[in-house]
């Protein structure tokens, strides 16, 4: 394997470059319209044009990247996650084009996309599911009948795209009156993400963690699951803050749940790198909720704990070669880390993307702190691809010590011209519950609900004061530099507009 | 120099005057001698001596929100809005009124509309849906900040949108 | 202890204000009139200016300092290295003033600090030493007696700095006629860098590595050694690359160094952290070369390996916490790290210092990489100090793994309007010796003999052809943007006089 | 345009094209087709499109050394240098002579005189000491490029010099 093509963007996109640079691999870059001058094509040794700005026209064409495949005599491509990740047709048109693609078979891909033929392969696999439908509900299947088999499932129900995953087509509905505006709103959402409509439903365990199994699996059926990923902290249904290892994971619990996760990937064949996620009851019983097949955003906690680039595997086993980790030592965990996905929107007008030029970049650096980030100073972040602009990671000997770094590292983070949820993820820090542990998967919605609105990180009196001291300098010097012309120029409309506009 | 500065949910009082290579600012009753310097083009680092000797430093940086009288005034990393009052303690006119007259509901980024849940007529509770817009993958549902009746719909679904552009009038 | 003033500047005052923040402890910065912008300065929560540009009248001012300390009320003062860490009348001072000094007693520092009184430790603990003069060599002591002295020891030989490190006030004597020059300038660099001109002699070994073992005392007695460091590749005696572990290091030899190691700051009564050094033979033996009383640069190699906070674990035995780190684990590297220093100094012209503005920063990141810098884009680096900017840290699973990680890391590092060491690293990268780690400390100062001032990173062809092409861009387009002014202001008299001077 | 341009140890004759949003670039008889965007104040990312319809991506910044006609080229972080020469392929007259005539030692950088090694009348060989300066805690040894006799020496022992003061020179 001598050169890479990435069929991604952003973040992803850049740490599957670093890696390739790592093995001393070439990487190949492809772009739509806007990204041209994005840093993945900056720092990939090749790049291609694939078409227009929706994904639709470029990150989502297979043809044109099959086209760049050839171009660049990449023999091997990494789809990194979301777009054509997890599409077995791309996985199949590498396939075709002789090359390899790093990741599972296109069959596995089939077996376990499909939200409901995964839960059948977890039932064979002897590990419990959810209550739920066990057939998708396309199109065809009316609101009055998704209405009949709703009430079988009973209420509350999680309404989930059946092609799914990070969050999008999904819908808790509590409900019958909520269920018609959820489905079309699931379904037409699920269209627009995974060009398949198609939902099932779940049955609501009611305060739940979701916990999940990062596994590797070679082509000599030798499959390790590492130390578990604690993902409760979700905003609309959208994970934000994670963690490893888990506070409400007991070593016995972890042997049995990694085990659980081994089995599932074993009964579906699987090879290369992917993550079942369960839910975990307060009682302490475990549900298999789904497989990602694919890279997961929130692999580098797992790199952290683990000593293992997750990654530069993906790329050895897809090269045929075997497995060599200790499987026990993967599940030990020898620091504990977290993440925080720091996202281009700004908390305090309910997460509206806050997209435009990046004028200023600080970024945190030093022990124990990890940025995976996909701009730089002077890059703009565009309108039509997922709003995560850098995934802020830190570790420490123990939880309180990686919470502690987080806190500094989030000092030290400074974006300017856009706003992000820098604000939110300090507010959380300081949540009595969040540095208990004490939480589940309902735990931002509800904490916000709680705001009603308020600004995120009210300030005390001193430290008003020290803004006024601030504004008084900049009275009295005319701003710091001859920033006038950069302000006017970068501020963008849309911004003035959404502070106007009706959503405050 | 001196003016009134609403900041933290107080009108404050602050004059600042050149001491040689420093300034001396006071906030209300609180004096400090503050040494500024500009380490790029909008961020000052400041040292700031309170009354009693004792040194604070800070990053600053001040940016004034466009069509408004606001300044968004990050301390620390940490930002907080404050107004600047005229000579006479009274806030500068708005951009736009807040809490009175027609509601005009903007296109907050470019995007998509995918749905409209309003008709011309419909009369509107606050925090109802009016229109859903989709950018960056997200649907974001716009909704009305006070209850009234919708006067004009602009949006079409399907129909794309630049920022700024107008959607929907309640009254 | 609730505040912490941090006697230092650049990076290792960046360094541990980081482990304040990591330890929610809050740090106060001192500078000098050139420093008021530095970094440093910045990320601390308090400043207090100590006087003007030579370290004389200002980080080596004690009585600015205890002021400054006395000023803002911290509780504990860490000295970082270099400067007044290893001045056992600092140490006095600050307890005499009442608070911590974060690091050894003065008696220690008095003891371990007279390289020659540190020999007569090692011999005690039983710990073999290289053979040399056992009583310091002051200005009192002739010329002639010191050739007198240096025929016992025999040639060739090494003139030392009694109060000596980092190479300065060291030179390497081959024969009889260098001495005297030798001695003169190790005498005027010693005493400039130390205040002490008094220097030792020690026999020269021939090609040995240099080998060091971090290790934590606390004040119950408990001594902990870490995984040695490999720090041989150093030039004109000052260490440029380090790495952990060494390669030239079995299981068995660790054994014997790390407890030679430990047995010297038991018999030394020593507390908190600090290093010793030895040499190691080609045939395997090892001798105590000196004692470093303070934290070293290149202690984030030890913390990646070991995944300990060595500066936390400093103020936590400072503040009279027990050592309570599994002793075994310290010596089971969980990786391998590289680091590189980072230096203000132009490769290609004699590694002549390049002061000046920062005029563009962009910094490695991603999985395995930490940047310990004390500069930020737009910051000045000064004349007065020592030019290192940042130190640049790498690992991985394997040594191969973490200097294909440096590699990639110096690929991103960016720095525009000063030069660094950044090609002269990556050619020690290329170098085959130094990738099969067959290297003693004479190394890089051979390599670089042979190169007879050939310009490092020679291109291949067909860069020189890209190159042309960003040529033509440059004038079709006119440069990159409005940089003619910048440019203009920034680019200073000296690197013109530089590189138009009689060094080429 | 075209010109000639000494760069990684050759000539090579360079001519550029604008062709819609692109450029066409020919160094002797390649050709590149090229897309390059300004990313910041000194960078340009190029996109260089090889004959055989590969596209290179490259971060490459030009600097003009101050008061010689060489350019800092750097592409993908490694710097060499380049040299525009006129329309007759002569190399432009350089700011100091480097070959022959006197040389004129420069203090690099500013610091401390700490030892001044020669005196008008001596002799000296190339890379022969002649004054060190101290800065950034370091020694730094100026050394006489060629062969000659010291005709001047400006430099006293513990005197402060600025960056580029002249210190000695040599015939």
């Amino acid at each position: 394997m001598k050169k890479i093509l990435i069929a991604n963007r952003g973040e992803i996109a850049v740490r599957i470059i670093r890696a390739c640079r790592d093995m001393e691999v070439r990487s190949v870059a492809v772009y739509s319209d806007c990204d041209r001058a994005a840093l993945h094509v900056r720092m990939a040794d090749e790049a291609y044009a694939v078409g227009g700005n929706p994904p639709r026209e470029s990150y989502l064409r297979i043809d044109r990247i099959i086209d760049a495949v050839r171009r660049s005599g990449a023999d091997a491509v990494h789809p990194g996650y979301g777009f054509l990740a997890e599409n077995e047709e791309f996985a199949a048109a590498c396939r075709d084009a002789g090359v390899t693609f790093i990741g599972p078979s296109p069959e596995a891909i089939t077996l376990m996309g499909s939200k409901t033929a995964a839960r059948q392969v977890a039932i064979k696999a002897g590990v419990p599911v959810v209550p739920g439908t066990e057939d998708p509900l396309g199109d065809e299947v009316s609101e009055a009948d998704v209405l009949a088999i709703a009430k079988r499932v009973g209420y509350p129900l999680m309404l989930k795209a059946v092609a799914g995953g990070g969050g999008k087509g999904m819908r808790m509905v509590t409900e019958p009156s909520e269920l018609a505006s959820a489905l079309r709103a699931a379904r037409s959402e699920a269209s627009s993400a995974f060009g398949d409509s198609a939902v099932y439903l779940e049955r609501r365990i009611l305060t739940p963690r979701h916990i999940e199994v990062q596994l590797l699996a070679d082509h000599d059926g030798t499959v390790i699951p590492f130390v578990e990923r604690e993902c409760s902290i979700q905003r609309r249904h959208q994970k934000v803050v994670e963690e490893s290892p888990s506070m409400a994971v007991s070593p016995e619990l972890r042997q049995r749940i990694t085990s659980a996760a081994a089995s599932v990937a074993r009964q579906a064949g699987y090879t290369n790198a992917g993550t079942i996620e369960f839910l975990l009851d307060a009682d302490g019983s475990f549900y298999f909720l789904e497989m990602n097949t694919r890279l997961q955003v929130e692999h580098p906690i797992t790199e952290q704990v683990t000593g293992v680039d997750l990654v530069q595997w993906q790329i050895r086993i897809a090269r045929g070669e075997r497995l060599t980790l200790d499987p026990a030592a993967m599940l030990v965990p020898r620091c504990h880390a977290v993440e925080c996905r720091i996202y281009a929107e700004d908390p305090d007008t309910g997460f509206m993307p806050s997209p435009g030029p990046l004028r200023g970049l600080r970024v945190p650096h030093g022990p124990g702190v990890r940025d995976d980030s996909g701009v730089y100073e002077g890059a703009e972040v565009p309108i039509y691809y997922d709003p995560m602009i850098s995934k802020l990671i830190t570790w420490a000997e123990d939880r309180p010590g990686a919470l502690a770094r987080m806190k500094r590292a989030l000092a030290e983070y400074e974006v300017r011209g856009i706003r992000t949820t820098i604000p939110f993820f300090r507010w959380i820090l300081e949540d009595e519950d969040f540095r208990a542990a004490r939480f589940d998967t309902t735990f931002i919605d509800r904490k916000l609900g709680a705001r009603n609105g308020e600004p995120l990180g009210a300030p005390d009196d001193e430290h008003a004061v020290v803004a006024a001291v601030a504004v008084a300098l900049r009275q009295a010097t005319g701003s710091a530099a001859p920033a006038e012309a950069a302000r006017a120029e970068s501020t963008s409309r849309w911004q003035q507009a959404a502070r106007q506009g009706a959503l405050r | 120099m001196h003016f009134d500065l609403e900041i933290g949910g107080r009108v404050r009082r602050v004059r600042v005057e050149r001491q040689d290579a420093h300034y001396q600012v006071a906030v209300d009753d609180r004096v400090f001698l503050v040494d500024s310097r500009a380490v790029n083009r909008e961020t000052l680092s400041l040292l700031v001596q309170d009354g009693d000797g004792s040194v604070r430093s800070v990053d600053a940086s001040v940016q004034p929100r466009p069509g408004s009288s606001t300044l968004d005034v990050s301390v620390s990393g940490q930002t907080l809005p404050a107004t600047l009052l005229t000579r006479f303690g009274a806030r500068p006119a708005e951009g736009v009124a807040s809490g009175s007259g027609p509601q005009q509901v903007l296109a907050p980024m470019p995007g998509k509309v995918v749905r409209v849940m309003v008709a011309p007529g419909d009369s509107v509770e606050p925090r109802q849906g009016l229109v859903v817009i989709e950018a960056m993958k997200m649907e974001n549902e716009l909704r009305a900040a006070r209850a009234g009746r919708v006067k004009t719909v602009r949006a079409a679904e399907g129909q794309s949108v630049e920022a700024g552009a107008l959607l929907v009038i309640v009254e």
